[in-house]
This record gives C-alpha cells, sequence and structure tokens, in this order.
C-alpha cells in the first residue's frame, strides 16, 4: 500500500511534537550541576573528617580543578583518561538497551588489548595507514568475540550474562598472565610479564607532542567520536538498533514482531564487546606501548558507572566519560599537590551519580529553584 | 485443577522430538568426558592415589583412602560413557540435568585420581578450605537473596563485603573481635538501608543504586587505608576469631573438621542460611516477603506494607552481607587491605542465581566455587602439566559450565528490580 | 620516589625502598616526596607529574621499567634510579638497582630444611615470572643442598624448578588468598612456608599467629618482617631481605656527592644488599651448629665455591 | 452495612479519573456499575477499597465518615475488591494467596495452612467456588484463578464486595455459575458492585445501575425500565448501533490449511492434539473454547512463534511449517496478539514506533540498513487519524494510551498491511462498546477485501456475532465445528462443547 504524501489536517497535528519543556532543561542541566556542587561539599566533610586541615582541602580542590582544565596538558590528561571510558561505555549502553546487564567490558578490554599489541608487533612490517587500523580492527575482534561468547550462552542456555560476564572478566586475567609468559609476546629479555612494544608505526599518534613531549592526548579522541556517532546511528536510526531497543524494552513483543531474540543477544554483546575491544585497544596503542598483567586497570568498571550515568544514551555517555576523566586527571594533580590519596575521587564519582540519578533527591535537597510538583 | 490433558494421551513422535533435543546434546556431552578420562587421563595413569585423611601431627590419625588409580579412570570412564548413551539414546525428561550432574561430578573426581595418582594430598585440608573458601560468597550470596526476593535487586553485595571487612578491621582493632563483628553487621546495614532509600524512596535505578555503592565504599575504605591506617598501624590490627571445635561432631571423620572445626563465621553462614530457609518459606513474614517480590500490587491491595517491607529485607541483606566481610578480617587476616575482597560479592551475586534464588541454593553453590577453588590448588601442589593461570581459572569456568549446563534459565522474582509506584 | 601499585605500606619492597629514602633524609638532609601509583596507565603521568621538582627520581618495582626508560630519554639531564631493573644497554641517567635474592633464598632454604620437622616445606608466588621464582628456586636449592650435604630427604612443596610449576595465588593483593594457600600447604604437612607473593604474604603469618609457630613457621620476604609487620613479628623465622634501603640510600648519596652516573648496582651477599635477616624471637630455636654452617655457605656462595645456580 | 460516597474526586496529574462521584451501596443488593474504559470506575472502586486516597469527598459507613490509610484498613472495615487484573501471585498456591496479608500462625510465626486449607474448602462448599487449596495458580486456568479472587474477599467476610469487570475472561457457562454464586451472596446480606461492559449481563444480574462517563455519574436507573441500547448512549454519550449488519458472502479459495498438527507447551506437554483444519477467502472462522485448551498454542503455530512437533501448515498452497514469523508477516499474515502490554506493544516506545514494530523493516519505511523515521512517522500518523486513535501526538509513549486505543493501534498496525490472513486473539478484551464495535467493523471489512480470518475469543457473543463457520477447541482437540453463515447456531450448543460435552 502506498501512503499518498499530502496529508490532511488531522494527521499533520499528530506529526507535532512537544518543545523540550523546563522538565528536560533541569534534568539535563542543572540538576547535574547540583550534583557536582553537592558532592564536592560532602567530598570536602570527608577530608574533614580524616582531619585534613582546610587549607589543605582548599588546595587539593584547586588542584582537582588544575589538574582537569587548568591547562592544556591537564585538557590532555582529562581527555586521555576518558577516551577509553568513552569507547567502553558506548559498549555497555549499548547492552543495556538491549536488555542486557554486560559487566565483562573489562575482560574485553583486555582481549582487545593483548590482540591489537600481537598483531601491532607480529605485523610490524607494515606501513602506518595499514597497520594502525588493522590493530584496531583486531582489537575489535577480540573484544567482540570474547563477549559473544556470553552471548551465545545466554541465548542458546539461557545461562545469565551477569555471571557469565563475571566469570570470563576473572578468566580473562589470568589469560593474560599466560599468555604474557609465552615466548612469542613476553618482550625479550626480559624477565617480568610485560609484552613486546607496539611498533611506532602502529600508535595512535600524539596530537600535541610538537607542543610538548609530555602532552599525551591521542588519536583516541577521533576513535571516541566516531564511536559515539556509530553508536548514536546504531541505537536511533538504525534497523537492527531498533531491534536492540524493542527486544531490551519488551522482548516478547520483539518476539512476535518476527525478530530474532537470540540472534539479538548475540550481536547486540559482539557489538558492546567490539567497542570495549576498541577501548583496550586505545590504551595499548595510545598510552600503554605494550600490555602488562590487569592494564585494564578496572576501566571496565568505570564504565558501567559511565554508562549508567550517561543514560545509556551516547551522547550522554560521552559526557559522562569526558566527567570521569576530568576528576581521574584532576584526582592525580591532587594527590601531587595537596597528598591527598586520590581515592577521594572514587567517593566523589559515587556521589555525583547518585545526585544524577535520583533527581528526587537533589529536588528534595533543594526545592527552590525547581518548578514545584510534577515528579514522574 | 488444570485443565491441560495429561502426558499419556500424546503421540510418541510428539513427545520424542521434543524430549530429545535436549538429552541428545546433553548425550554428547558426557560421551564426551568420557573420551577425555579414557584417552587424556586413562594412558599415563599408574599407581595409587592416596587421599589422606589426617595430618602428620594429628591426635589419631585415620587410615588414608587408597585409590587404586588405573582401574578408578576406567571405570570412571565407562560410567560417563554408559550415561551418555543412555542419555543420548533413549534419555529425556527430569532425568536429564540429573544425568548431566552425575556426569560432571565422576569427571572431577576422575581429574582428582588422576593428577593423585602415585602421590597423596588431604582430602580433609581440602573439604575444610572448599567450606571456609565458600563462606563469604554464601553470605553475599544470602544476601542477595534476601533482597531480591522482596524484588529488590542487590549488585551492592560487593560493597557491603567490603564496607564490614573494613569496619570488622577497624573497630575490632579498637574494642576488640566482638564489637568489631558487630559494628560490622551495623554498617552493612546501614549500606542496605541506604540501597533501599534510593530505590524505594528516591526510585532511583537499582542496578546504578548499587554500582554508586560499590563504587562508593570502595572509595571511601581506600581513602581512609591509604590516608589513615598507613600512619597509625594500630587501627589495622584486629583480632581473629579463631577456630574452635564442636565436641563429639568434630571427631567424625572427614566430614568433622569440614563442618565442626571452623569459625564463629562459617557457623554463623550455615545457622543464617537454615534461618533464612525457615523464615522465608515457613513463616508468615517470608510469606509476605515473597508476595511483595513477586507482586507487590497485589501484597499491598491486601494491605501489605510494600515499601516496609522492602526496607527491613534490604537492610537485613545488608546485615548479612556485613557480616560475611567482617570475616574477611576478623575471620581470616586480622587487617584491613584496600578491595580486599577482590570481587567475591559478585561472586556471592552468580551463586545466588546459581542456587535459585534460594539460601540453601546459593550455599550449595558457594560450595561448588569453594571446592572448584581449593581443587586448584591441590592440583598446583600435585604439579600437573598444566599452567597455574589455567588451574585458576577452573573455579569460573566450573561455574560457567554448570550455570550453562544445568540452570538454564532460571526465574526471578517476578518484581525483581522493578520500582513500585502506589498511584 | 614513584611506587608500584601494591602501596607505600606495603609492608614490602615499596616501604622499604620509602625507607631508604627517609634515612637519606635523616642522614644527608634531602627532601622527599612520594606518589602512589594506582594502576599501570598511572605510572607515566605519575613521573611526568614529578618531573622538573626533584634532583633524583627514585622508581620502584620492574613494572615501572619502561615508563622510566621513555621518561628518562625524554629528559636526558633528570636523574633516576629504579628499585628491581636494569637496563642494557645502560641508560646515562639511570642507575638500576637488582638484587642477587638466590643467594640469600639459598640460605634459606638451607636454614629451613635444617629446622623442620615434618621434613616437608612449602612456598608459593605471587605470579609465575622470574623476578618470583628466584626467590623459590634459591629456596629449593638451599633444600637439596642440605638434603646432599646431611643425607636429608626435606622435600619443597609448591615450586619444582625443573618442570618450572608451581603455586601461584596469581595476584599480589588478596591477602585471604595468603591465608588460604599456606593453610593448603600446612595441610600437607608443611611447617614451614616461604610465600613470595608480596603482601600477600601477611595472611600466610596471619595463620602461622592462629596456628602457633611450633605448628607452622613463616619466612618473610624482600623486608625483615619481623621489623616491618612487628604485630605478627613473633612467625616469622626469618626473612629474605631486599635491602633496598641500603641500595636507595647509597643512590641518593652518590647522587649528592655528585658521583652519580647511570649503570646497575647488584645486591648481593657480598654487599649486603641481600642477606636474610636475623632470627630475633627464633633465636634461641635455630641450633648453634647450624648458624655455624650457616656462616660457612655464606662464605662459600660469597667466594664462589657453592653455586647457588644449581649447576 | 450500607456504604455512601460522596463526591469523591480522584487526579492523576492532569487527567481527573473520577469528578464528585456519588454513589450509595445497599447490604443484600447488586449496584451495576457501567462505564467506557477510562471512565474512571477502577479508579474510584480502589478509592473505597483503601488503594487510593481521594483528593475532595468523602466516604462514609453505616452514616460514619472512614478514612482508610490503605487497603488493610478498608478489608478490616469489611470492604472486599476483586480487581480487573487478578491480584494473585503466580508461583504460590491457591491457600497461600486466601490467607495472604491476614495469615493464621502458630508459634515461631510458623504459618498454619492446615487450618486455612479446611476454611478454603468450606467456603467452596458454602457458595458452589470448588478450587483445590494447593494448586499453583499459574497452573490455573483464568476462570478457576477468577474463583480464587472471590475467595480470598470471602475469606476475609467482606460485606462489600467490589467486582471489576469478573466476566471479562469466563465463557457463557462459567458466567452463569458466576451468576448463581453472585446471586448466593447477595442473598447473604452482601452488598455488591459489579463492573462490567457487558449489557446484557448488567441487566442480568444488577438490581440497581449506574453509568459512569469521563469520571462522573452520567445516569442512574433499574434495569427493568433500561435497554441495553439507552444504556449504550449514556456510557458513550452518543447512539450507537449494537448490531454489526454482517452479510453472507461466500468463501473463496482456501487460504490457510492445517494438517494434523502437533503443539506441545515448554513444558512439552500437549497443548494442540492433531488438529487439521483450513481457512479460505473471505470467511471469517471462530475459535472458541476455554481458556488453557490450546487455542493459543495452535494460533502461535500457525503464526510461527511456537514450532509444531508434527504435522504441516500450508499457506496459499505453499509448506509454511518451518517459516520464520518475520517470513510469515511478509508473506501476509496479520496477528492480533492474545495480551496487548504484553506482546501486542511496548509501553515506553512511542505510538509511531509501536505503528511500525513489525514493518520496519520494509522498504517503505528502510533503506540502507537504517529506518527513515520522517517517513514511518508520516505512515504512524496516517494510520493514526485513519483507526481514529485518540491522542495529541504520534510521539506519546503507547503506554499511556487507554486500553482500548492501544488495540486499535495494534489492529492498525496489523490491518493496514498487506494481508491475505488475519489471526486475531481475544483483539477486544476489555475493550468498550465504542472500541468493540469499531475494531468488528475493521474485521468484517478486511473478511470483505477478501482476506481468511481466524478469531479467537473467549467472549462466545463475540464469536457468534463475527464467525462464518466456528470450532471449537477441548483438550487440544477441535470437538465441534458449526456453519454460521447464514444465522449464528445456538449459543447453548457451542457453549455445552466448550465444556467437553457433546453437542
Ligand atoms: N495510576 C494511574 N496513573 C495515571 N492515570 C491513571 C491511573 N489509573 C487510571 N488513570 C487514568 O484515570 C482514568 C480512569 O481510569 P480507570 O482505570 O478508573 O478507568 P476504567 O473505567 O476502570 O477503565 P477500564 O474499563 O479500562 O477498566 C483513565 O483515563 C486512566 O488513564
Ligand atoms: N509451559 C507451561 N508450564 C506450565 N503451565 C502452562 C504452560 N503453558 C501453559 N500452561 C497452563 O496450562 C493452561 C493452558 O495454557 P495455554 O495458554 O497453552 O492454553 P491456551 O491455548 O493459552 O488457552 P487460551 O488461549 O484460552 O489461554 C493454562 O492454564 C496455562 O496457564
Ligand atoms: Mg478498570
Ligand atoms: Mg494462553
Amino acid at each position: 500500500m502506498t501512503l499518498n504524501e499530502n496529508l490532511d489536517t488531522a494527521t499533520a497535528k499528530l506529526l507535532e511534537r512537544a518543545a523540550p519543556g523546563r522538565a528536560e532543561f533541569e534534568d539535563l542541566v542543572v540538576v547535574p550541576l547540583f550534583a557536582v556542587a553537592v558532592a564536592l561539599a560532602l567530598g570536602a566533610l570527608t577530608m574533614l573528617a580524616t582531619n585534613v586541615d582546610l587549607a589543605t582541602i582548599g588546595r587539593s580542590y584547586v588542584a582537582l580543578l588544575q589538574g582537569s582544565v587548568g591547562s592544556l596538558s591537564a585538557l590532555s590528561e582529562t581527555l586521555t583518561a576518558a577516551a577509553p571510558l568513552v569507547l567502553a561505555g558506548l559498549g555497555l549502553a549499548l547492552g543495556f538497551r538491549a536488555g542486557l546487564f554486560n559487566i565483562g567490558a573489562e575482560g574485553q578490554i583486555l582481549m582487545g588489548g593483548m590482540a591489537a599489541v600481537i598483531t601491532g608487533f607480529s605485523l610490524a612490517g607494515l606501513p602506518f595507514p595499514i597497520l594502525l587500523p588493522l590493530c584496531l580492527l583486531a582489537g575489535a575482534l577480540a573484544g567482540a568475540a570474547y563477549a559473544s561468547i556470553a552471548g551465545i550462552l545466554k541465548a542458546a542456555t539461557g545461562a545469565h550474562e551477569v555471571i557469565s560476564t563475571i566469570m570470563l572478566n576473572l578468566i580473562s586475567y589470568r589469560l593474560v598472565d599466560y599468555l604474557l609468559r609465552l615466548p612469542f609476546i613476553q618482550k625479550e629479555g626480559r624477565a617480568d610479564p610485560i609484552s613486546k612494544s607496539v611498533p611506532p608505526n602502529a600508535e595512535l599518534p600524539r596530537l600535541l607532542d610538537w607542543l610538548d613531549p609530555n602532552l599525551r592526548v591521542h588519536g583516541g579522541v577521533f576513535l571516541v567520536i566516531a564511536a559515539v556517532i556509530f553508536a548514536y546511528w546504531l541505537l536511533f536510526r538504525s534497523k537492527i538498533g531498533f531491534e536492540f531497543r524493542a527486544s531490551g524494552a519488551n522482548p516478547d513483543a520483539a518476539r512476535y514482531a518476527g525478530m530474532k531474540a537470540g540472534l539479538i543477544i548475540v550481536i547486540a554483546m559482539a557489538t558492546a564487546g567490539a567497542l570495549a575491544g576498541l577501548a583496550g585497544a586505545n590504551q595499548v596503542l595510545g598510552v600503554l606501548g605494550r600490555t602488562s598483567p590487569g592494564f585494564s586497570a578496572g576501566i571496565g568498571f568505570d564504565a558501567i558507572a559511565v554508562a549508567l550515568l550517561g543514560r545509556s544514551h551516547p551522547v550522554g555517555v560521552l559526557f559522562a566519560g569526558l566527567l570521569f576523566g576530568a576528576l581521574e586527571a584532576g584526582g592525580r594533580q591532587m594527590q601531587v599537590d595537596a597528598g591527598v590519596s586520590i581515592d577521594l575521587i572514587g567517593i566523589i564519582q559515587a556521589l555525583i551519580i547518585v545526585f544524577i540519578a535520583a533527581p528526587i533527591l537533589v529536588r528534595a535537597i533543594f526545592p527552590w529553584g525547581f518548578r514545584r510538583g510534577e515528579q514522574k | 485443577m488444570t485443565t491441560s490433558p495429561d502426558v499419556s494421551v500424546m503421540p510418541q513422535t510428539a513427545v520424542a522430538t521434543a524430549w530429545r533435543r535436549r538429552s541428545r546434546i546433553y548425550g554428547i556431552v558426557l560421551i564426551g568426558l568420557a573420551l577425555l578420562v579414557a584417552f587424556i587421563f586413562g594412558p599415563d595413569v599408574d599407581g595409587d592415589a592416596t587421599f589422606r585423611l589426617s595430618r602428620p601431627k594429628d591426635p589419631f590419625a585415620l587410615p588414608n583412602l587408597v585409590v587404586p588409580a588405573a582401574p578408578f579412570t576406567y571405570i570412571a570412564a565407562a560410567l560417563l560413557a554408559f550415561l551418555g548413551a543412555r542419555e543420548f539414546l533413549r534419555g529425556g525428561g527430569r532425568w536429564s540435568s540429573i544425568a548431566l550432574g552425575v556426569g560432571l561430578a565422576i569427571a572431577v573426581v576422575a581429574l582428582l585420581v588422576w593428577a593423585t595418582a602415585g602421590k597423596s594430598f588431604s582430602l580433609t585440608g581440602m573439604l575444610q578450605a572448599t567450606m571456609v573458601r565458600a563462606v563469604p560468597i554464601a553470605l553475599g550470596g544470602l544476601a542477595g537473596v534476601l533482597c531480591e526476593r522482596v524484588g529488590v535487586v542487590n549488585i551492592a553485595i560487593e560493597g557491603m563485603l567490603l564496607a564490614g571487612a573494613f569496619t570488622g578491621a577497624l573497630v575490632g582493632s579498637l574494642l576488640g573481635g566482638w564489637m568489631g563483628l558487630l559494628t560490622a553487621v551495623i554498617i552493612g546495614g546501614a549500606f542496605g538501608f541506604m540501597l533501599a532509600a534510593l530505590v524505594v524512596t528516591y526510585r532511583m535505578d537499582q542496578i546504578i543504586a548499587g554500582v554508586v555503592i560499590n563504587l562508593f565504599v570502595l572509595g571511601l575504605t581506600s581513602y581512609v587505608s591509604s590516608q589513615v591506617f598507613a600512619e597509625y598501624r594500630s587501627l589495622n590490627d584486629a583480632p581473629v576469631f579463631r577456630a574452635f571445635k564442636i565436641p563429639i561432631l568434630s571427631d567424625i571423620p572427614v566430614i568433622g573438621p569440614m563442618l565442626f572445626n571452623q569459625n564463629i563465621f562459617v557457623y554463623g553462614a550455615l545457622i543464617l542460611v537454615a534461618i533464612a530457609t525457615y523464615y522465608l518459606f515457613y513463616t508468615r513474614n517470608g510469606l509476605r516477603a515473597r508476595a511483595v517480590g513477586e507482586h507487590p500490587r497485589a501484597a499491598d491491595t491486601l494491605g501489605i506494607n510494600v515499601y516496609r517491607t522492602r526496607y527491613i529485607h534490604v537492610t537485613l541483606g545488608g546485615m548479612v552481607a556485613g557480616f560475611g566481610g567482617a570475616w574477611f578480617t576478623l575471620g581470616s587476616v586480622g587487617r584491613f587491605d584496600e578491595n580486599m575482597t577482590g570481587g567475591r560479592g559478585y561472586i556471592g551475586l552468580a551463586a545466588m542465581i546459581f542456587g535459585r534464588w534460594h539460601p540453601v541454593g546459593a550455599l550449595l553453590a558457594a560450595l561448588v566455587f569453594g571446592f572448584a577453588d581449593s581443587l586448584q590448588q591441590k592440583l598446583a601442589l600435585l604439579q600437573t602439566p598444566i599452567p597455574s593461570e589455567f588451574l585458576a581459572m577452573f573455579p569460573y569456568i566450573a561455574t560457567i559450565v554448570v550455570v550453562a549446563g544445568l540452570i538454564g534459565r532460571a526465574r526471578a522474582p517476578a518484581a525483581d528490580g522493578k520500582p513500585y509506584i502506589k498511584e | 620516589q614513584v611506587t608500584d601499585t601494591g602501596g607505600i605500606d606495603d609492608n614490602s619492597f615499596n616501604q622499604t625502598a620509602w625507607k631508604g629514602v627517609q634515612d637519606a633524609e635523616a642522614e644527608l638532609g634531602i627532601e622527599a616526596r612520594f606518589l602512589e601509583s594506582q594502576a599501570e596507565t598511572d605510572y607515566e603521568a605519575n613521573i611526568n607529574s614529578l618531573l622538573g621538582d626533584c634532583d633524583l627520581m627514585v622508581t620502584v618495582g620492574f613494572l615501572l621499567g619502561d615508563a622510566t626508560q621513555k621518561a628518562a630519554q625524554a629528559n636526558p639531564d633528570q636523574k633516576f634510579s629504579i628499585v628491581d631493573f636494569s637496563y642494557d644497554p645502560a641508560i646515562p641517567n639511570v642507575l638500576g638497582q637488582v638484587y642477587a635474592t638466590d643467594e640469600a633464598a639459598f640460605l634459606a632454604g638451607y636454614l629451613a630444611a635444617g629446622m623442620t620437622e615434618t621434613g616437608i616445606l612449602g612456598t608459593f608466588g605471587g605470579i609465575n615470572i622470574p623476578p618470583v621464582t628466584i626467590f623459590m628456586d634459591g629456596f629449593h636449592r638451599g633444600v637439596t643442598y642440605h638434603n646432599a650435604e646431611k643425607g636429608t630427604d626435606v622435600t619443597v612443596l609448591g615450586w619444582d624448578p625443573d618442570v618450572g610449576e608451581g603455586l601461584f595465588t596469581n595476584n599480589f593483593e588478596s591477602l585471604d588468598d595468603g591465608r588460604a594457600f599456606a593453610q593448603n600447604l600446612y595441610d600437607e604437612g608443611a611447617d614451614i612456608v616461604l610465600p613470595v607473593a608480596g603482601p600477600v604474604g601477611l595472611g600466610s603469618a596471619a595463620l602461622a599467629d592462629e596456628l602457633g609457630t611450633d605448628q607452622l613457621k613463616i619466612i618473610g620476604v624482600d623486608a625483615d618482617l619481623f621489623l616491618t609487620d612487628p604485630e605478627k613479628g613473633h612467625v616469622y623465622l626469618t626473612s629474605i631481605t631486599k635491602r633496598m634501603d641500603a641500595t636507595v640510600l647509597e643512590v641518593i648519596r652518590r647522587a649528592q656527592e655528585g658521583t652519580f652516573e647511570g649503570g646497575v648496582i647488584v645486591g648481593q651477599l657480598e654487599n649486603g644488599g641481600v642477606d636474610i635477616a636475623p632470627f630475633h624471637d627464633m633465636d634461641a630455636l635455630v641450633p648453634q651448629d647450624l648458624k655455624d654452617e650457616l656462616a660457612e655457605i655464606r662464605q662459600g656462595i660469597i667466594d664462589g665455591t657453592i653455586p647457588v645456580d644449581g649447576s | 452495612m450500607q456504604v455512601e460516597l460522596r463526591g469523591l474526586t480522584k487526579r492523576f496529574g492532569p487527567v481527573v479519573a473520577n469528578r464528585a462521584v456519588d454513589l450509595v451501596l445497599k447490604p443484600g443488593e447488586v449496584l451495576g456499575l457501567l462505564g467506557e474504559n477510562g471512565a474512571g470506575k477502577s479508579t474510584l472502586m480502589n478509592m473505597l477499597c483503601g488503594l487510593y486516597t481521594p483528593d475532595e469527598g468523602e466516604i462514609l459507613i453505616d452514616g460514619q465518615p472512614v478514612h482508610f490509610k490503605g487497603p488493610g484498613e478498608a478489608i478490616a472495615a469489611g470492604i472486599g475488591m476483586v480487581h480487573q487484573h487478578f491480584m494473585l501471585v503466580p508461583v504460590f498456591s491457591v491457600v497461600e494467596n486466601v490467607v495472604l496479608g491476614i495469615e493464621p500462625t502458630k508459634r515461631l510465626d510458623f504459618l498454619d495452612l492446615a487450618k486455612a486449607r479446611e476454611q478454603v474448602r468450606e467456603i467452596g462448599r458454602q457458595y458452589g467456588l470448588e478450587v483445590d487449596p494447593d494448586a499453583l495458580i499459574e497452573s490455573l486456568p483464568v476462570g478457576v484463578q477468577q474463583r480464587v479472587e472471590i475467595i480470598k474477599v470471602l475469606f476475609r467476610s467482606a460485606d462489600v464486595l467490589i467486582l471489576d469487570e469478573p466476566t471479562a475472561v469466563l465463557t457463557p457457562q462459567e458466567v452463569q455459575e458466576f451468576f448463581e454464586i453472585v446471586r448466593s451472596l447477595r442473598d447473604d446480606g452482601k452488598a455488591i458492585v459489579f463492573i462490567t461492559h457487558k449489557l446484557n449481563e448488567i441487566l442480568e444480574i444488577a438490581d440497581r445501575i449506574s453509568v459512569l462517563r469521563n469520571g462522573e455519574i452520567v445516569g442512574e436507573g433499574d434495569p427493568a425500565d433500561l435497554t441495553k441500547e439507552t444504556l449504550a448512549e449514556m456510557m458513550v454519550g452518543r447512539p450507537v448501533s449494537l448490531s454489526l449488519g454482517k452479510t453472507a458472502r461466500a468463501p473463496g479459495e482456501t487460504i490457510l490449511d492445517v494438517r494434523n498438527l502437533v503443539v506441545l507447551r515448554d513444558d512439552d506437554r500437549m497443548a494442540v492434539d492433531n488438529i487439521s483444519l483450513s481457512i479460505h477467502s473471505g470467511e471469517i472462522v471462530g475459535l472458541a473454547g476455554v481458556q488453557g485448551n490450546g487455542q493459543s498454542a495452535l494460533i502461535e503455530a500457525i503464526t510461527g512463534l511456537r514450532q509444531a512437533a508434527s504435522g504441516t501448515v500450508t499457506y496459499l498452497g505453499e509448506d509454511i511449517t518451518g517459516v520464520s514469523v518475520r517470513k510469515r508477516h511478509r508473506m501476509g499474515i496479520a496477528h492480533i496478539p492474545e495480551d496487548r502490554l504484553r506482546s501486542g506493544l511496548i509501553a515506553d516506545f512511542t505510538i509511531a514506533e509501536n505503528m511500525v514494530l513489525d514493518t520496519y523493516y520494509d522498504d517503505r519505511f528502510a533503506q540502507a540498513g537504517q529506518v527513515v523515521w520522517t517517513r514511518a512517522e508520516r505512515w504512524a500518523a496516517k494510520a493514526a487519524s485513519e483507526f481514529d486513535i485518540r491522542t495529541p501526538s504520534v510521539f506519546l509513549k503507547a503506554g499511556n494510551l487507554s486500553g482500548g486505543n492501544q488495540q486499535k493501534l495494534i489492529v492498525a498496525r496489523e490491518l493496514s498491511r498487506e494481508t491475505k490472513l488475519v489471526v486475531a486473539a481475544q483483539p477486544t478484551r476489555g475493550l468498550d462498546v465504542g472500541s468493540i464495535e469499531y475494531i468488528h467493523r475493521r474485521l468484517l471489512a478486511a473478511r470483505d477485501e477478501g482476506d481468511g480470518i481466524l478469531i479467537m475469543s473467549s467472549e462466545l457473543d463475540e464469536i457468534l456475532a463475527l464467525s462464518d463457520r466456528i470450532l471449537v477447541m477441548f483438550k487440544g482437540r477441535i470437538v465441534a465445528e458449526f456453519d454460521a453463515r447464514e444465522a449464528p447456531p445456538d449459543k447453548s450448543a457451542v457453549g455445552l462443547s466448550m465444556a467437553g460435552m457433546a453437542a
């Protein structure tokens, strides 16, 4: 049946969108600001409680600011820290949208990183424009493959993905330990478990080292931008993305509409894994230059927070990732200048999420500045 | 009362097709195991596998359990083959899962015998270790059960364990073990209450709330331990609850040491599991709690206060987790270290699902894990050609296999993870 | 000083190295600052953030090897020294500090073999890598030497130098593993255990403390744990010490005197860079003639008449 | 005990669900409460039973104003409600559900179910509500679950019973039995509120009728001097014709042909036992049967949602037994599922998204792997206005639509495709006359365009009104077939064969 292009008025009316109201504005702007403010305040209280004097607290927050956005190198550090968080976070977000609670980013990052580094040094001969993409691809594929294990298990036997991904994480650590002992991977002449280095022509080029060799920000940022756009397109434009969201929101309806649940689960997991694997490759090719035990450094778990904080929306994930990256970079500065342990950042991160994820809570604390009544 | 027809009337062809689908696969798996045992283990086993039931210095020594390795291996293989064949040809129905379970068990024992052939190790010790390693996981799982039975997903078990461990060490160092234990339980409860407040009152997404609490506790404990414990070491030197024998019972060979020569955490875990089971399935409040987890609105229409029920049980869950956390410090090593729970909370979560949201199930799941864990330690000692990393993976792989193979689609409480909005 | 992920208070190498720095602070009146690494990704950033505002930077742990090298080459006029690592070819502005721990471990093995009542000793490691297994090798060979000399039949559980496999916790954090693994060895009859896994060993100490030292004794590594872990000090028969404090102090002195140059310092029995700690509380338990034998063997190792590498 | 509602008002944000409602319930009387979907019937009663608190107005019991803080207090006051959507815990046994909230216990809080079981049986005997106290709810057919709900209320010895659309899921026989129960309760001196859409039922059982529209009482009266037509008009606010004016039509070529079909449930029990049937172009085949006799299973097999254990399904001469759901959609099989919220649509997707839920991949909306939403939205808007779905915009979440409009959305989605076979399960369950009438006309239109149509419904009236041919399923078999082309067959005959008795 064809649809006639000239729509009658009734139909036209149905196509009018409600303009974003004040509620959206509050949720997207006001609440986060309050959240950060409150979190920092509570962070300060924590320091007071552990008898840190006010001066130090002041200095540490100044350091936090400087270390995150205060200077070029600070920004560079922030971006460097944010990149893997966003990449892995995007993967997790896709999973969440498809109704999969995938805790496995950590393991997928490790696998991706290993694959990237192995490809890197084994094909060192290839020219940069071929080798780098190849390494990234290897990382993505490895991550995808590793994640698919959980996907296939769920689709085939209904094994709960939370369990299988947790276990796959633990397994991946050991796997990396083992791989790093293999002669063809371990750096020659080294006793400790450390892989051969990524050849220069496989590294993600540093963007600002012509300004100052210590600026670490690297090509990964473009990777991130691309990934965000891709994830957005996938979720909200593509057919498969529609299927992800449908079977995430109501698996039964999706099945009745002729979508293949099992297939979708596997594809969703694989895509999530690919992005996490990319995060791993990004770390290896852009920051570490090689792999060693546990080089994922818990990014996979922070990414869960990032994805949730970003409400599983690609753009949200981007901002959440930048926020976390900033806190991390700033935290390091904080430790140097004020001697306050970086662990404080963990506390602040947690608090920020609380207040953003529970707007009602913020509204309860700050009744003013919010429209009365409405609470959905 | 169901109006559906009874099985007898259905045409054989139809039944068969349906049942065989599953049992075929199981059959193949079992036969695969049989081949593995026969041809991988079989060839190079010789001598006897000796399982010691007592230590060199034990007061009265029990005779060792000696298994002639080669014959045993082949018998095991035969058994597996038989099970497999039976499953493959005309298995099905309820027995399939059991057959697979038995099969896996046999395979594991065969592996043990193969590794031990010509050597010996302490079976008693292994079982005791199994129990000990299972404790925090079982308690974590139990905490999860209490929360999810009222419809609140608790990802925060890890954080609650960590909080318990920390408090146990700190207060234990200052005021002694018992006070440490008590406060650990209270703090655990406090975090439970916090979780309840976030998800029930402030309708925060339950998973996010859980993740947040984990982040928060990890941050706080690490912060304090590096900021404070580093300087004041005396704040991180708690007494450890020692194992004590339960008269008579502890003298039962093998089982005795495993169950009745342990510290209060082991006894506590066992007792708590028993109590929880009784409470959830045989008491009025248990029934109400489960109703809230399955169909909150129905419970509400019958005058059961959904919110209060959730608050209470999530807090209780937190207290159990706090107790489990104290085990790491007061029950084991007497001092706190950053992130010392190392993901046990998540494994507890797995144990809960794997144990089908049942306290006893969670305990058994935890034991399976503990067993796999102590088994890999023994195998490492017995110097099997397997690299230690792979041995270390064993517990995790085992968990995945069991969850995928035996459990399949376990059924969570219907309202699990869903906030309840009254109007 | 930039630490490894263990943390400054790990009762192990980070702490010992830090002690060296503090000694220098005291003796040479220098000013010191430290920075803890949370994760691998921090190394480079941490080093960078200390760059410039100190004359000598001490990085601790072989894992920082690459980061240090990178930084050193990028900043040729910043002095570096790295503990537990050396470069070849040497980097002009980096002084490596490495330790022949197997020499001391050999002594410990001989001692343990002489002390055991069950005739069974145990050891386990963090991860299966040379820096760890070198202890276990030396220990094992010390025992073998004792068996050969004394015709005893003491066995070592948890490590087989020939196969290269053994008992490993596969982490350096979980104290509870330390306890469980020691328990495992104890169940197999071991009455002296050598944990080579940094802080994880503290868990083993907790077990020994609980069982009583007549049942189980522990041999520490890196630092003299009797001193750094006073609460459980009494359970340590001895410790295989890397005197990082000594070498670090030495390095700082050179830096101050301006005699600093790139290369490597090897800590050996000879120069006191490695050793076994005094027996402290257990001194009485160790028979005099065993002490004498140890003294001879030490000499033998120093003048090379007793090969520790098993040959 | 006499209950009086005075000026009750309830708002949900902007929506005013009830506006100043006055109502009186007398002992020994059945009050029929009639109203369209969304008229506010349930809301009103939820206030009476303590679930919601009124924004304005008050409730008086025997003249005394009462303020319930929760359902517990209402129950204590002797008010019991059987909710429109069952309030039963599926994994609990009958007795556990019945005692929930007022459990008899021994020492240590130990549940004393033995006593309760006896009481349940007792109540069963007294009012003819036999049910096995230990059966699991989820294993019970809906008809029986209904009884359990009533036992629950009686177990709490309520004097006021509120029955919210209790007959929606019952067969004629069950309805008659149910009326007996209601009458015996009334004669027992209980005050009863009977909520329904079904005009003939309310005329049969009620002693007094109140009609609710847009949250207000728009009419009251005595059944004796009210007719279906007048009631319908009060309810909808405009005259509605209750007869479809369906014309006989000669069936064309065979569209669907099912041979010796056997279908099993997830637990491998038999659902469909060797069934053969065929559906022709231009005919509506009604599939009658008590819930739980395999109709859904049969439909799932026809639509490809459940694989057939044996037998064949042939569609337009092509064997589609193994063909995927998607493929069948594309071949022109439309499916209006049994449970709209569970499997029909996605509550938190927009109307537009739901409108293309099973056609988004089609060239009309998709190209190069992506969905062109502008097209989909225009299409949705067009269909929405065409099928008169009452909504301000297609960007609204489908979950915010009233039941009737949700169902229309599904019908619109399914019928506005190129179809040859329409499988409709419970197409009008729980809808009001207006919507029912509309959907029926749509189905007939489809038939007249030459589609073959299979309708499964637990509402026999619906089957009788629409079908050209009626098949009755019992225990997985087709036990009777009636020709209804000229005149609908005798209702009781069909009803009997549904109950498994040879007609
Ligand atoms: N919890 C709620 N939140 C918001 N709106 C509600 C809620 N419950 C009911 N409504 C709205 O109030 C109005 C009355 O709903 P109600 O369920 O009482 O109607 P009803 O007569 O029972 O309809 P039905 O015949 O479908 O049962 C409807 O517009 C409905 O959308
Ligand atoms: N897999 C299952 N396990 C246990 N009970 C089931 C299962 N499937 C259905 N039942 C129960 O058996 C009865 C028959 O269910 P089923 O839904 O298959 O019949 P039906 O075809 O749906 O009948 P109707 O379409 O009228 O609901 C129902 O009471 C249902 O609750
Ligand atoms: Mg209603
Ligand atoms: Mg059904």
